[in-house]
């Protein structure tokens, strides 16, 4: 409740500044059409307002304020502009239309899962691997890291024709490229989780002789758990934005990935602002979802006090 | 029927109407084929696609097409559906630039990926530098996917196609005379664009090219379609566009100034046309996209026989 | 075929060696910890190497290492200046403000628990939203140059850095708490005796993710806009002109630049925080 | 059971008589109940209880039955659910501001990232000692409780008992007048013990602060205490408080003497009677 | 110092006299250096040791003097730098894997994600009892340490003290030869330890274990012990090993004996002179 609160208190500020910010980002958009349209604007051409700061500009427009919040491609949209355009595409649209951000979201999600559970297999599996494996650590862990500095939207065009050119296509390029950028946070957190066991912990296993794998059962993977979830976290919301990442190479003809681009590409801001905040929900919802199986896990193994 | 993969160039849109008509009228299945269309897109080489076996054949523009060539990948045209070029720069009029010797001491935007080589044939034609601004030099910039950076006057000057960016430039309120553009064809610089390619080796297969044949013959009568019934070809795009992000007014306008384009052309290949690309790529100053004469960059054997 | 099984003799070969060298006597020394990896990255780039050659596969899908070595060796001076725009001026900065600003808020955030509780959720809301997205806008807000990749960057950053350090400022134990609160400390006395020397671990964690966001923040944004210099630049034309070869250059750039920037801050979270279990090893 | 309150009420009356004692610490009524998920737990119930100035007073019982909790309660560590404490006249936590205790916790609860002597420092940086006066205590203490030539080592390269000491040594190198100690002895051996009792009984007469100090440990508790609290739990109360009739003055072979086997036996009657109530 | 060579020499003979002595635990000669960042040090030096089958041997010693150091070593849990050391004529690492030892850590160390019960069958599980067997072990060993009716509890929910409890029946649930326990009683107070004791010289008693016991308690050492150890640090070494002469059966008010407090007073001077030493 509490937070709620909070929440509601900071979103209210953030809206207020957003409103307020619209002003002078989309005052220029506005004097140039209100030029056009024969109104009188101070100066008078487009050229000399280039060249003057905005709040001057605003300042000596006042009346063309409240246009700042209604413009068709402003800089900077209102937020009921997003709200707006948010609330024609999922609501007002059937599910199935290619206009209805459901639509394109089921479209992002599938591949996103798909990809979460090829990263978060392969990164547990690595996890694993590395814990137990001298050599897997020192000479996988380096290049894991590696990995992650390598500009993935210059290798996702890549990963697709080579995909492509061995038969793979539909859905199982995209969620490689998203088990790609998921895999990492899961490889660190459950290393550093699978690790977190303290040395008594470890030396009690040993005067029992408990063998590796009774080691990992009873102690490293339980005390991993918490790190699991918060890796975990972190992954699905990598995964998301692979999966946006990996529909613009394949024609990005659905997604929305493909709503971004082009949104971007026909200078739609207020489409591209819907579809971000449409991904960011989403990855909100796949969150919080995660969340809440956290907290059953965690109760039921009696790790939350 | 026989299977064929078209990559196209860039998203779904009425540039493409001729074989989205094809596909919807059923010209294809007539001729026995069942043919994919590939969207494309900023984060797409069409020649890397076919390179990798994705795609049967693939629309391309010539600079392109023949700098993968000189690169090691054998494209050769086998179909040309654009007679003439649609590129051209587009500038505001109030920073005085009344012709190309205005140029220099200018931002301008320019697409990359594989379309900057026009550009810098006719900058290197006019002497004029694109490293720096200055007296004999303009800035440019890597433009992005929309207009924004003229609207937003981040560069004086834009790229344009004359279907699509110039509508959206007015779509977004600004009149024509507020403008001045420099089409490429005006210049002398134009460079033949939205052909048809495929792999050289492929060609050796009669059954690939009967295939292609029909392709072709049916695609050219999609496009003969979409010319004369405009408005209907835009709604099949519309139809054909999975993003739901196109509008119905802008479609039907590209269509529009689309069929000035295609409009001369009867899908052959024009040799003088091709020539003329040729000369202007092999000019293209200090960093040339082709450095020699290329050799088979096209044929005409599939066309003469789907156009006979 | 000789060369793809050769390829796959490379690969045991490899393995075995580092097997030896991992579990052998001297494995703990700093000359092995470097020569594993290092061989580990030489066995795949020789059965690249082997299987491009091998299978016949097209340079324009994906060159051999040697290729990309020989165009990388004579593109020094691009490559030079494609890093300079890219990382120095864009993701460095980026990372600098970002990290900073993150630093800054986390403290505010920490002091008040109010804003713990209502920026914290609409924090990770920001953090969630697609660079893919967030580039274009900030192109058209900040113009072509590093100064919108500068500011990609500090919007990619700035949460995961926020929400670790928030943590970590939360990590003390009750004890350590106490012990503060018996001597009457001052807010700012316990925050940098106890509760920063605390967090630090994990704003190390932070810095850390970072500094591989930091740099592909950058590149990805030069998708998006962009002068004619800059890796992201450099990478998209390519692709267009099928030089796979200096798109691999590139690559091969940015995971180095990438790599000795993790490094460096890994280096530093090594001497500072010693004392720490995971640290003491 | 009911010797509780008799003693209690006689108590500050008896030492009335010797000399005017001043009440450091009085608690009325206190309870304290932790809320659980499983239900409450009542830690302190009905506690009276008053400290003066210059008493040492230890609290014995069975683990679980409060005596960290009510430590904690004096320290202002832990707010208390029912009744009144009043320290120095003020509220735990106004005491607290004015830097009035120190505190050993059970554990060593020592920085990881300080050495020992920067750990003993602590308290002096942040009460603004200048730095000489800092080396200096810290030279002093250290020597107190036998750590000189380990202020450079860090808290996990000692054993478990050096690093309870070095936890001594840091409540006691600054001047706090009421100083609160956790079983501060429990993982140090004999030997050890008997010379920290012997010095902290040294500085207690030398300095006059009051102490509050946690054991097991019966002989310790008669042998340092002017008073003897015995605790027993579920809920946390206390059953019965002991006014040593010792002297101030106490060689450790006081120990053998009568009057100190007798206090010792009721005291372990005390605790006796404790664990055969649950 | 020399009380230990002779002492340790004529031990084993005087026993066999007596019965025959079966050697469980043979150290010789042993060393153990760890090395740290400001120079090496030495946990261990030259230490000789025989524990006989059936032994409770009791180590005693200022804090740091290498006593849980020296326990790990017989648990195989350190590796010494020098010197030899059997363990029912194995190494210990192979009398680990035979499963031989309890082990009770200074500290409790249980799992967070385990209750009380869970904790104490852990060890079961891993060794394999069934599912029977183990649910009447629990019940039984939790009985011993008075923890009944806690075994549904999660550790932070029990005070310090029936964490050590519950750790205590952990390493007593299973059938090892050898029970190593390190200050296991150190949290409690006397009068749950007195009982504590007495429930394990029974134990020992009807098990006939051989028990390696770590305390700074002279009189529980005295108690429990067929034979001391006393030790003294930097560098930790054995100064003395005394064995006791008291009977096996050992009613608690055998500490009011004279024979009981001569012994308790050879401890202690050992003790002393383990403390001039530095
Ligand atoms: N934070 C807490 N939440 C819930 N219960 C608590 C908390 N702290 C203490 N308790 C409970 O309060 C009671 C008193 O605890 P306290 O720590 O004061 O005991 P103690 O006398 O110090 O025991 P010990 O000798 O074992 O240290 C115990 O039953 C304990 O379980
Ligand atoms: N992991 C380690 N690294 C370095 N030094 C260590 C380590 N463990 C123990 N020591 C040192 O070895 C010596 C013996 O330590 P040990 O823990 O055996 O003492 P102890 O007799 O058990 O003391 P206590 O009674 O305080 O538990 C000490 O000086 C300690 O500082
Ligand atoms: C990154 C990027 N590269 C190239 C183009 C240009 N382009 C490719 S196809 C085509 C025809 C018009 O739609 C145009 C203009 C672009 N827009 N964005
Ligand atoms: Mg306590
Ligand atoms: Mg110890």
């Amino acid at each position: 409740m509490k937070t709620f609160l909070s929440v509601l208190t900071v979103l209210a500020a953030i809206v207020a500044f957003w409103y307020a910010a619209c002003v002078p980002m989309n005052i220029k958009g506005v004097l140039d059409t209100a030029e056009r349209g024969g109104a009188e604007v101070m100066p008078a051409t487009s050229k000399a307002r280039r060249d003057m700061g905005t709040f001057g500009l605003v300042a000596g427009n006042t009346f063309a304020i409240a246009q700042t919040w209604e413009q068709d491609r402003p800089r900077l949209p209102a937020p009921h502009q997003v709200v707006t355009e948010l609330w024609k595409t999922t609501v007002m649209k059937k599910l199935t239309s290619k206009r209805s951000l459901v639509y394109h979201a089921q479209v992002t999600l599938k591949a996103t899962l798909m990809g979460f559970v090829i990263g978060t297999g392969l990164g547990v599996l690595l996890a694993v691997g590395i814990v137990h494996s001298r050599v897997m650590d020192m000479s996988v862990m380096p290049w894991a890291i590696v990995s992650q500095t390598i500009p993935i939207i210059a290798l996702a065009p890549m990963i697709i024709v080579v995909l492509y050119s061995i038969g793979v296509q539909g859905i199982l390029p995209k969620a490689i490229i998203s088990a790609y950028l998921s895999f990492f946070p899961v490889v660190v957190g459950m290393v550093k989780g699978l690790r977190s066991p303290d040395a008594m912990q470890l030396d009690l296993l040993k005067t029992y002789s408990a063998n590796t794998s009774q080691g990992f059962w009873k102690l490293r993977l339980p005390s991993s758990m918490p790190y699991l979830f918060t890796s975990l976290k972190i992954g699905i919301a990598a995964s998301l934005l692979g999966a946006i990442v990996g529909e613009l190479p394949t024609g990005a003809v659905s997604g929305l990935g493909a709503r971004l681009l082009a949104g971007s590409y026909y200078g739609q801001t207020v489409q591209i602002w819907s579809a971000l905040f449409a991904a960011a929900i989403l990855a909100g919802l796949l969150v919080a979802l995660l969340e809440l199986i956290e907290k059953i896990v965690l109760k039921r193994m009696g790790m939350q006090q | 029927a026989d299977d064929v993969k078209l990559q196209l160039k860039w998203v779904t849109q009425a540039q493409f109407a001729g074989y989205y008509v094809a596909l919807d009228k059923g010209f294809y299945s007539e001729e026995d084929l069942d043919v994919t269309i590939l969207p494309g897109g900023p984060d797409i080489a069409p020649t890397q696609v076919i390179a990798g076996g994705g795609a049967d054949v693939t629309v391309e523009w010539m600079p392109a097409a023949l700098a993968a060539r000189e690169k090691g990948l054998p494209l050769v045209n086998i179909a040309q559906p654009y007679k003439s070029s649609g590129m051209q720069l587009t500038c505001w009029n109030d920073t005085g630039i009344a012709g190309p010797e205005d140029l220099p001491n200018r931002t301008l935007g320019v697409w990359f990926f594989g379309n900057e080589f026009p550009f810098m044939s006719w900058m290197s034609k006019l002497g004029i530098s694109t490293e720096a601004k200055g007296e004999m030099g303009v800035e440019v910039l890597k433009q992005g996917f929309n207009v924004d950076p003229l609207l937003q006057r981040q560069a004086d000057c834009i790229s344009t196609m004359t279907y699509n960016e110039y509508g959206q430039v007015l779509d977004a309120g600004v009149s024509p005379d507020e403008l001045i553009t420099f089409k490429y064809e005006d210049q002398g610089v134009a460079t033949l664009e939205d052909g048809l390619y495929v792999l050289e080796e492929n060609l050796d297969d009669p059954a690939f090219v009967d295939k292609m044949e029909r392709f072709v013959r049916a695609s050219m009568k999609g496009w003969k379609y979409a010319e004369s019934n405009p408005d209907e070809a835009a709604e099949i795009v519309l139809d054909n566009d999975a993003s739901g992000a196109q509008t119905e007014h802008h479609q039907q306008r590209m269509m529009r100034e689309v069929a000035k384009l295609t409009a001369g052309s009867n899908g052959a290949l024009d040799v003088a046309d091709y020539e003329r690309t040729v000369k202007t790529l092999l000019e293209g100053g200090s960093s040339p996209v082709i450095t020699k004469t290329p050799e088979g960059a096209w044929t005409h054997i599939i066309s003469d026989a789907a156009l006979k | 075929m000789t060369l793809v099984f050769l390829a796959v003799l490379v690969w045991c070969l490899g393995w075995w060696l580092n097997s030896r060298l991992a579990n052998g006597a001297s494995a703990d020394t700093r000359a092995v910890k470097l020569l594993v990896p290092m061989i580990f990255g030489v066995t795949v780039l020789l059965v690249w190497e082997l299987l491009v050659r091998g299978l016949a596969v097209s340079m324009v899908i994906l060159p051999a290492p040697s290729l990309i070595a020989e165009r990388f060796a004579a593109s020094l001076p691009i490559l030079w200046k494609d890093l300079a725009q890219t990382f120095l001026k864009g993701a460095l900065s980026g990372y600098i403000i970002g990290c900073g600003a993150a630093l800054l808020m986390a403290v505010a955030v920490d002091r008040s628990d109010f804003l713990r509780r209502g920026l914290l959720p609409v924090g990770n809301f920001v953090a969630a939203l697609p660079i893919v997205g967030t580039a274009p806008i900030l192109v058209m807000w900040f113009g072509f140059d590093w100064q919108s990749k500068a500011a990609v960057v500090v919007v990619m950053v700035f949460f995961p850095m926020l929400v670790n350090t928030v943590a970590g400022l939360r990590e003390t134990s009750a004890m350590q708490r106490d012990l503060m609160q018996t001597y009457a400390a001052s807010y700012w006395q316990s925050f940098f005796k106890l509760r920063l020397p605390a967090a630090l671990p994990f704003i190390f964690n932070g810095l850390k993710i970072s500094t591989t966001l930091a740099l592909v923040g950058a590149i990805v944004a030069e998708f998006f806009g962009s002068p004619t210099v800059g890796m992201g630049f450099r990478i998209s034309t390519s692709v267009g002109q099928l030089a796979l070869d200096m798109v691999w250059a590139e690559i091969v750039m940015a995971a180095l630049a990438g790599s000795f920037f993790y490094g460096a801050i890994a280096l530093i979270e090594k001497s500072l925080t010693f004392w720490h279990p995971s640290q003491r090893g | 059971m009911n010797t509780q309150t008799t003693t209690q009420a006689d108590a500050p009356q008896a030492h009335a008589s010797e000399r005017a004692p001043e009440a450091v610490v009085e608690a009325k009524n206190l309870d304290l109940v932790f809320p659980t998920n499983d239900g409450p737990v009542q830690a302190l119930k009905d506690v009276n209880l008053t400290i003066n100035k210059g008493d040492f007073v230890s609290f014995i019982g069975p683990s679980g039955c409060g005596k960290t909790t009510f430590l904690r309660v004096m320290a202002a560590l832990e707010h208390p659910t029912g009744g009144s404490i009043t320290v120095n006249g003020m509220t735990p936590d106004e005491a607290r501001k004015q830097r009035a205790y120190g505190y050993v916790f059970q554990a060593a609860g020592l920085y990881p990232w300080r050495t020992i002597a920067k750990n003993i420092k602590l308290p002096l940086e942040i009460m603004g000692y200048s730095k000489a006066e800092q080396d200096k205590r810290v030279e002093q203490v250290m020597e107190l409780v036998e750590l000189s030539g380990f202020g450079g080592k860090y808290p996990w390269q000692l054993s478990g008992g050096m690093q309870q000491r070095a936890s001594i040594a840091r409540a006691l190198a600054f001047d706090a007048d009421i100083l609160l100690m956790d079983e501060p002895f429990g993982a140090l051996d004999e030997i050890v013990r008997d010379h920290l009792n012997e010095q902290l009984l040294k500085l207690w007469a030398r300095t006059n602060k009051t102490i509050g100090f946690v054991t097991h440990s019966i002989p310790e508790a008669v042998y340092l205490s002017t008073k003897i609290v015995v605790m027993s739990p579920r809920p946390g109360r206390i059953t019965d408080v002991i006014e040593s009739t010792l002297p101030r003055e106490r060689p450790l072979d006081i120990r053998d003497s009568q009057e100190f086997i007798d206090i010792a036996h009721r005291v372990r009657e005390g605790l006796r009677a404790g664990h055969g109530d649950d």
